[in-house]
């Protein structure tokens, strides 16, 4: 019978394309599986992919292919700044647009086509806050990158929010993505009452600044979030990593998850994926496989009728391997707080804390 | 104090990772006058060989000096394909180094993936005064000294280095008076991705290098070796140490979000007192 | 500069044979014959454009023949055209670098003789060649090329820019060298009179053709030459008045 | 038409030109001598404007406008009407032997880069003016066969007589020309000599600088001479052959 | 730049320029836009290049100026058109004012100091507030001119094909004309410019805000026809990328520049299309099109060093009988009579 087209705009080339990499293997994955089962309601999805090369215009190019391809819908860049040139335009044609960006601004305000699947950058503020306040962490010292979105974002969300969960952001250090060096911020957070050292990042200087760590002399410990989940992190990090605490999305963490709904979900993306590629899926691809679930879903419901998937969207409760999505008309990111993990590296892997493995069962429970 | 201290130390220890890079730099442009902008492949392909060879169980050391070989192999298989062929211009063979250095991309994802990596170098830190600094770093100002004060003797005393830098000065004359000049141009490919191996040894413990690291190195290995033209060894070294530490300076005292910033911005009011010093007569005759 | 010792060689030291010589779809030189024997001097003149540097340049092996053959026995020098200098390099560094085809040899570097030669260069000998005056740098040329040590020195303007006392003192040296170890020339100089006063063979080259040779004296006889090369009421023969045997 | 007063220039200490004080008449040829390294070529560069000097004053004009231009950048003293032709060949490859000689004009034209992109008829006329005029140039030299010739790969004499043709084309009131002569044959020297004098006799200012003594005599109303820097001594042709310090320093001794 | 007076390959050349937008469909018309804003930006650097002999690796930064000119001056509800008219003056303004100390930079120096104005300008906008910080402009309006809204695809086309024949024609006059000459001269040698009475220092900098002035107009269709610019749009990659077309389309020449930026952009985007076809494996998009691109790029530049055009008319002019003329370092632009010197 005849497919449904959906496109799918990707960094596979370029500087997050080990991000979008990792995300191109799960939507993959997604759509043969759904293939395999014979389509959605007997249709087959024909998914097209395109390159973005880590650049927002490339992103742009390609959705007017798209366009004219006549898409379903849209599978988006993993690279926010991408999500944030394609968003307007997506408005203008109305076709619905599922992120793979975790940029808080890309659904602040709500666009009515466009959907994020990671947690936000807020959310994962917010997390790490719940994680201090439970913890007694009250002083803190925050770097960011300066020139990525989802740093930033994360930053400004937890500077919003750190009153609330009664934490002071002692120190502010904002660097650059190119940093090569991290003792000068050390230096200042030695000199500070900080009672934590926390660091968003992503990509290269993430890398960089656990691996000098250590050599600081700080007695600190150092709290890094979802970007660093995953053995792009892990691995270059080496022995530098133990110890630190990681924040994750669930699916990375979910054998420590009692069974039931959500479990389920993980094990149907991670075992084939770790069985096809040899190792645990990292952050990334939970998103991607997610991504391509809530899509499906919403197809199932309403069609290809691009304005009824955009409804479906919008009241789509679902399970996936990223947590329960709750979409509604004022959250399209549909992810919350308690569906991240905040972890702690022993021997090389990714360990939820006690304090998580309680909530995370909770939500576990919640999900079915 | 110990804060000042600190990120002079650290500065100089970034300086002199720059520097390497922009040793090799200075060495193949001063024999061929070719910009080399895979440059910082070398440093990617040596950084990768050696984490590749010490997982499959080679010691520190021999994997370490193995790299640096394979490195040196490759410079000299980019400088017979950059330079080789008869009549190639320097600009020409600027655009092929481009050209090879993206050709390397495919063969190291081929290779090593698109991940970034690390290898292990000296664990630890060392305090002094209450400056805290790791021992690899004390490995790479070793090295960048030593390697700084043999590529000067070498280019400024040695008969050898006098005849390379003759090869850019003017081909024509060397020609004439005998030197084999692509040869040479070879030679200081081989030892140019040597050196560019000797940085990305020495650098990937302290950061990760995934095969698209080389545009950052070559930046920065340019932005130093640029201050002497890419032709004065000394230039070099003092524009990457003014880099490095005015980076850290501008960390410490200000914000770390600036410190390229005012790191190049410096490094651009240097090259212009410097220009203003020169004339153009006195430039054209240099030549 | 090593002790200089009298060569014996027999048979030419160049021999250039139906050389042609192409730039692009141009022909610079159309089947030219040229030899020198050992120990010979030869001038070589001719209009501006009739391709003496391009000969030059094919018997240095600078420039690739179109087709014919190009022998040099023996260590062969070159005073370019145009100076060429090393010009970051000190004048000391260049004279030094004329050496390279000896470098293995003790005392080859070493520079002193030059500076005997060339007193003037004394002053300048650690100022960079790319500063130097014109006159200087055409000094530095030629003392390159006596730092190899050659059997033959291809002479590509001698004059060039000198100051007349020098052009004498230089022509002197190279009647001296041939005397004394049977260095052999091959030289270009503007001023015909001054080339054929040294020389004792000359070619005249004109549009890639070799248009006469024969005897310094058949030549300057012939009065075609005298016309072209010889006369001309500016025609500056200034230095070498005194010079002519 | 040219007061050079107490001028002085020294490369890292050692003076290339040391205390020169001359003065060039209207219409006069006058010819710079002296051995190498002399700072003959130096002296015509603080003229042209390539180097300043570090002390000491040029002026330049006909009689009742002369004013001083040792501050001024060299195209600036092009468009008073300096031009130079310089010792070594400083060409514009890349450009055909025409073109060169087209830059020369831009001493003396003006339209810039507003008109030329607008393409106004006043500019295209310039053009075609300036084009005749650098025929006219090249015919002078010998070179109209070359015109249409890349400079580049000129052989040396054409390249020398080209940057003279150059020089003619900004039609200069003085004319610094240092060592026109070396590189050409007799015949071409003939010519160029004879040019000399035909510039003369349409009265423009000329300063020689030119190794060849017989050359000199022939075309120098004055001559000066130059040692270490220093202006040693100033007088006709048949003056200066009899001096005796020009003797020792600059002609070994023996006179032609 | 004889090539440029062969009117039919001129007219053959806009005939097809103007008519691709009506042919070529909805997939292809962007790549289309993306081309001849290359273009319009790669014409500028050749003659910054190729005529005057100065280099700038931070092309690209000019076309950011351009494009936030345009998005910031729309985005505070001031009439489009005003952004569109600013982004070209903006841009050369910029240019002259940061052109005044980095021109007396020579060779690489100069490389280095435009790469590094585009490394200090990319950070400070992306730390800026008013800019949008990293995350940069979304939702640049439509661009309006006299009442016409420039909605689809085409009309972008032709918006964009317009600004490259203003581009051309100001540089085809310019190169042929006594400024041409004087930016030709300076390029070898400044020295001898100067003593002809070229003000090379004023020359150098009103060809480099020209340049910077058509990057900056290709910036401001930009910011129009993709409502959208952050500083990641305009990476130091993109500057390269410039060079690149330069170099392998001949530099110095107009045809060459368009050349480049055509077989570059196409090439780019076929090996992107190839890369992540179905049943590609996962690694291909970056192998294929990094090592096809690159062994390309070292072919050209070994086998046609003077570029694609340059060497293509070399090839032609060949062909045709008893028209000899030379491979070597002959000048473009020249007629070459028969080489019998007649001094002789
Ligand atoms: N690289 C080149 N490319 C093209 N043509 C060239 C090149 N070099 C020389 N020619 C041409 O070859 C011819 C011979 O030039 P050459 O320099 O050998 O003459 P020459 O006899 O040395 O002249 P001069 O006495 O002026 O030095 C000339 O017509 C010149 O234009
Ligand atoms: N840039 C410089 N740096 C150092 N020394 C210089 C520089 N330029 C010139 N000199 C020195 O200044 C002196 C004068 O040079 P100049 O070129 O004026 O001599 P000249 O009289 O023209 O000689 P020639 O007849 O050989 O051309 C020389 O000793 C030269 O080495
Ligand atoms: C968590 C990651 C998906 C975020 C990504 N590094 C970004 O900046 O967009
Ligand atoms: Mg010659
Ligand atoms: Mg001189």
């Amino acid at each position: 019978g005849d497919t449904i087209k959906i496109g799918f705009i990707e960094s596979l080339t370029g500087n997050y394309a080990p991000l979008g990499g990792e995300a191109k293997k799960t939507v993959d994955l997604a759509v043969e599986q759904i293939n395999a089962k014979g389509g959605i309601k007997g249709r087959k999805i024909e998914l097209i992919t395109l390159d973005d090369r880590t650049a927002p215009d490339q992103g742009v190019l390609h959705f007017n292919k798209l366009k004219a391809e006549k898409v379903t819908a849209i599978i988006g860049s993993t690279f926010s700044n991408v999500g944030l040139a394609v968003e307007p335009l997506a408005e203008r044609e109305r076709i619905p647009y599922i992120s793979l960006a975790p940029a808080d601004a890309q659904v602040n305000p709500i666009r009515k086509y466009t959907f994020v699947v990671p947690a936000l950058s807020s959310t994962y503020a917010e997390a790490m806050l719940q994680y201090w306040q439970a913890n007694k962490i009250t002083k803190v010292a925050v770097a960011y990158d300066t020139k990525s979105a989802y740093s930033v974002a994360g930053f400004n969300g937890m500077k919003k929010l750190a009153p609330k969960y009664g934490v002071q952001i002692v120190r502010e250090e904002p660097y650059e993505t190119t940093a090569s060096d991290f003792s000068p911020i050390f230096t200042h957070v030695r000199n500070s009452d900080a009672q934590a050292l926390m660091a968003w990042a992503s990509g290269a200087p993430g890398v960089t600044l656990a691996k000098q760590y250590p050599t600081s002399g700080l007695k600190l410990p150092l709290y890094m979030t979802g970007s660093q989940a995953s053995k792009l992190w892990l691995d270059p990090v080496g022995p530098a990593a133990e110890g630190v605490y990681v924040q994750s999305a669930i699916g990375v963490v979910g054998e420590y998850l009692p069974d039931g709904a959500l479990k389920n979900a993980i094990k149907e993306m991670a075992d084939p994926f770790r069985q096809k590629y040899g190792y645990e899926p990292p952050q990334f691809a939970q998103d991607g496989y997610s991504g391509v679930k809530l899509l499906a879903a919403a197809i199932e419901k309403a069609g290809t009728d691009r304005e009824k998937i955009r409804d479906a969207l919008e009241n789509m409760t679902l399970v996936t391997p990223a947590g329960k999505y709750a979409y509604s008309p004022t959250d399209h990111s549909g992810l919350r707080p308690t569906d991240i993990s905040m972890n702690r590296v022993r021997s090389g892997k990714l360990v939820p804390t006690d304090w998580s493995r309680q909530r995370l069962a909770e939500t576990a429970r919640a999900a079915g | 104090m110990s804060d000042f201290l600190q990120y002079l130390i650290s500065g100089l220890a970034v300086g002199c990772g720059f520097a390497l890079l922009a040793s090799g730099l200075v060495t193949i442009h001063r024999v061929t006058h070719v910009v080399n902008f895979a440059q910082g492949m070398f440093a990617v392909v040596a950084g990768l060989t050696a984490g590749s060879l010490l997982s499959a169980g080679l010691p520190h050391g021999a994997a370490e000096v193995a790299a640096v070989a394979v490195a040196g192999a490759t410079g000299l298989l980019v400088g017979l394909i950059a330079t080789g062929k008869p009549g190639t211009s320097a600009q020409s063979a600027l655009i092929a180094t481009l050209g090879l250095g993206f050709v390397a991309y495919a063969v190291e994802i081929m290779i090593w993936g698109d991940n970034p990596r690390s290898h292990p170098g000296l664990r630890g830190n060392v305090e002094i005064a209450g400056a805290f600094v790791q021992k690899q770093s004390f490995l790479v100002i070793g090295v960048t000294a030593a390697v700084f004060a043999a590529l000067l003797a070498f280019f400024t005393r040695t008969y050898l280095g006098k005849a390379l830098s003759a090869c850019a000065a003017n081909p024509y004359a060397a020609r004439a008076v005998g030197i084999d000049v692509t040869r040479m141009g070879l030679v200081a490919f081989a030892l140019g991705g040597m050196l560019g191996g000797a940085a990305g040894v020495l650098l990937t413990p302290m950061m990760p290098i995934s095969y698209n690291s080389d545009v950052l190195l070559i930046t920065n290995g340019f932005a130093a070796a640029v201050l002497g033209s890419l032709n004065r060894p000394g230039l070099a070294l003092i524009g990457a140490l003014t880099l490095g530490v005015a980076e850290t300076m501008v960390a410490g005292y200000h914000e770390a979000s600036y410190q390229t910033v005012v790191a190049l911005a410096l490094m651009l009011v240097i090259m212009i007192w410097q220009s203003s010093r020169r004339t153009a007569l006195q430039e054209e005759t240099a030549r | 500069m090593s002790e200089p010792e009298a060569r014996v060689m027999s048979g030419p030291v160049i021999e250039v044979s139906d050389l042609v010589v192409r730039y692009g779809t141009a022909t610079a030189l159309d089947h030219v014959d040229l030899t020198v024997g050992a120990g010979e001097l030869v001038a070589l003149i001719g209009p501006n454009g009739a391709g003496k540097s391009s000969l030059v340049n094919a018997v240095m092996g600078i420039v690739r023949p179109a087709s014919g053959r190009v022998r040099v026995s023996g260590r062969a020098a070159l005073v370019p055209e145009g100076r060429q200098m090393f010009a970051d390099l000190t004048v000391d560094d260049n004279l030094r670098l004329g050496a390279w085809r000896r470098r293995r040899v003790p005392g080859a570097r070493d520079t002193s003789r030059v500076y005997e030669v060339l007193p003037e260069l004394t002053r300048v000998r650690d100022q960079r060649a790319g500063t130097l005056s014109g006159g200087q740098q055409q000094m530095v040329a030629f003392g390159r090329a006596l730092m190899a040590d050659p059997d033959v020195i291809v002479v590509d303007e001698l004059s060039l820019g000198l100051a007349p006392r020098i052009t004498a003192g230089l022509a002197e040296h190279l009647r001296a060298l041939n005397a004394e170890r049977g260095l052999a020339v091959l030289l270009i100089e503007q001023n015909a009179r001054l080339a054929l006063d040294l020389c004792g063979r000359g070619y005249v080259l004109e549009a890639g053709r070799i248009r006469a040779h024969g005897t310094a004296a058949e030549l300057a006889a012939s009065e075609e030459v005298a016309a072209a090369y010889l006369g001309g009421p500016a025609g500056g023969a200034t230095a070498t008045k005194e010079a002519r045997p | 038409m040219l007061q050079i007063d107490s001028v002085s220039r020294a490369f890292g200490g050692v003076y290339a030109v040391r205390d020169v004080s001359l003065t060039v008449a209207e219409g006069e040829t006058r010819a710079v001598i002296g051995p190498n390294g002399a700072g003959k070529s130096t002296l015509f560069n603080l003229i042209s404007g390539h180097l300043l000097p570090d002390s000491g004053t040029v002026s330049y004009g006909p009689a009742g406008e002369r004013r001083r231009i040792d501050r001024l950048t060299p195209h600036a003293r092009a468009r008073l009407g300096i031009a130079i032709v310089f010792q070594g060949a400083r060409l514009f490859g890349g450009m055909t032997a025409l073109e060169n000689v087209m830059v020369g004009a831009h001493a003396r034209t003006r339209h810039g880069f507003l008109s030329a992109a607008l393409r106004l008829p006043r500019h295209r006329g310039e053009e075609a003016r300036i084009r005749a005029d650098a025929l006219a140039a090249l015919d002078r030299v010998g070179l109209r066969d070359w015109a249409h010739r890349a400079a580049d790969v000129l052989p040396l004499g054409q390249q020398r007589s080209l940057q003279v043709a150059r020089a003619l084309c900004a039609r200069p009131r003085l004319l610094l020309l240092d060592e026109p002569a070396s590189g050409l044959r007799a015949a071409e020297r003939e010519a160029l000599a004879q040019l000399v004098e035909s510039l003369r006799e349409e009265g423009l200012t000329t300063m020689l600088i030119e190794h060849d003594v017989a050359f000199v005599a022939r075309l120098a109303d004055r001559v000066s001479v130059l040692d270490l820097g220093r202006h040693i001594a100033e007088g006709t042709p048949d003056e200066i052959r009899r001096d005796d310090a020009v003797l020792t320093a600059y002609l070994g001794g023996t006179v032609s | 730049m004889k090539s440029l007076s062969r009117p039919a390959v001129a007219v053959a050349v806009c005939a097809a320029a103007l008519l691709a937008p009506l042919l070529l469909s909805q997939t292809q018309l962007p790549v289309y836009i993306v081309l001849v804003l290359a273009a319009c930006v790669v014409t500028g650097l050749s003659m910054l290049m190729g005529y005057a002999g100065q280099v700038s690796l931070g092309q690209a930064a000019f076309f950011m100026i351009g494009g936030y000119t345009a998005a910031l001056i729309s985005l505070e509800e001031l009439p489009t058109w005003l952004g569109l008219a600013a982004s070209p003056l903006v841009a050369a303004a910029v240019a002259a004012v940061i052109g005044v100390p980095l021109l007396r930079l020579r060779g690489h120096q100069l490389a280095f100091a435009t790469l590094a104005i585009q490394l200090i300008l990319l950070n400070l906008v992306g730390q800026q507030e008013w800019t949008g910080g990293d995350i940069g402009l979304q939702g640049v309006p439509r661009l309006r001119i006299a009442g016409y809204e420039f909605a689809d695809d085409r009309a972008y086309a032709y918006l964009a094909l317009a600004a490259l024949g203003l581009i051309v024609l100001i540089t085809r006059n310019i190169v042929a004309s006594r400024p041409g000459r004087g930016l030709r001269a300076l390029a070898t040698s400044e020295v001898a410019a100067e003593s002809s009475g070229v003000p090379v220092a004023a020359y150098k900098l009103a060809v480099f805000s020209l340049s910077a002035g058509f990057a900056g107009l290709a910036g401001g269709v930009y910011a129009f026809y993709f409502g959208y610019v952050a500083p990641s749009s305009f990476p130091v990659l993109l500057s390269f990328e410039y060079i690149v077309m330069v170099v392998v389309g001949g530099a110095g020449t107009i045809y060459g520049a368009l050349a480049g930026a055509t077989v570059i952009t196409l090439l780019l985007q076929l090996l992107n299309n190839i890369g992540t076809m179905e049943g590609m494996p996962a690694a291909a998009p970056t192998v294929l099109s990094y090592a096809v691109y690159g062994l390309l790029l070292v072919l050209v530049v070994l086998f046609m060093p003077r570029g694609l055009v340059p060497t293509v008319t070399g090839w032609w002019e060949r062909r045709g009988p008893a028209r000899p003329s030379g491979d070597g370092p002959v000048s473009d632009g020249a007629k070459k009579p028969d080489l019998t010197p007649t001094s002789a």
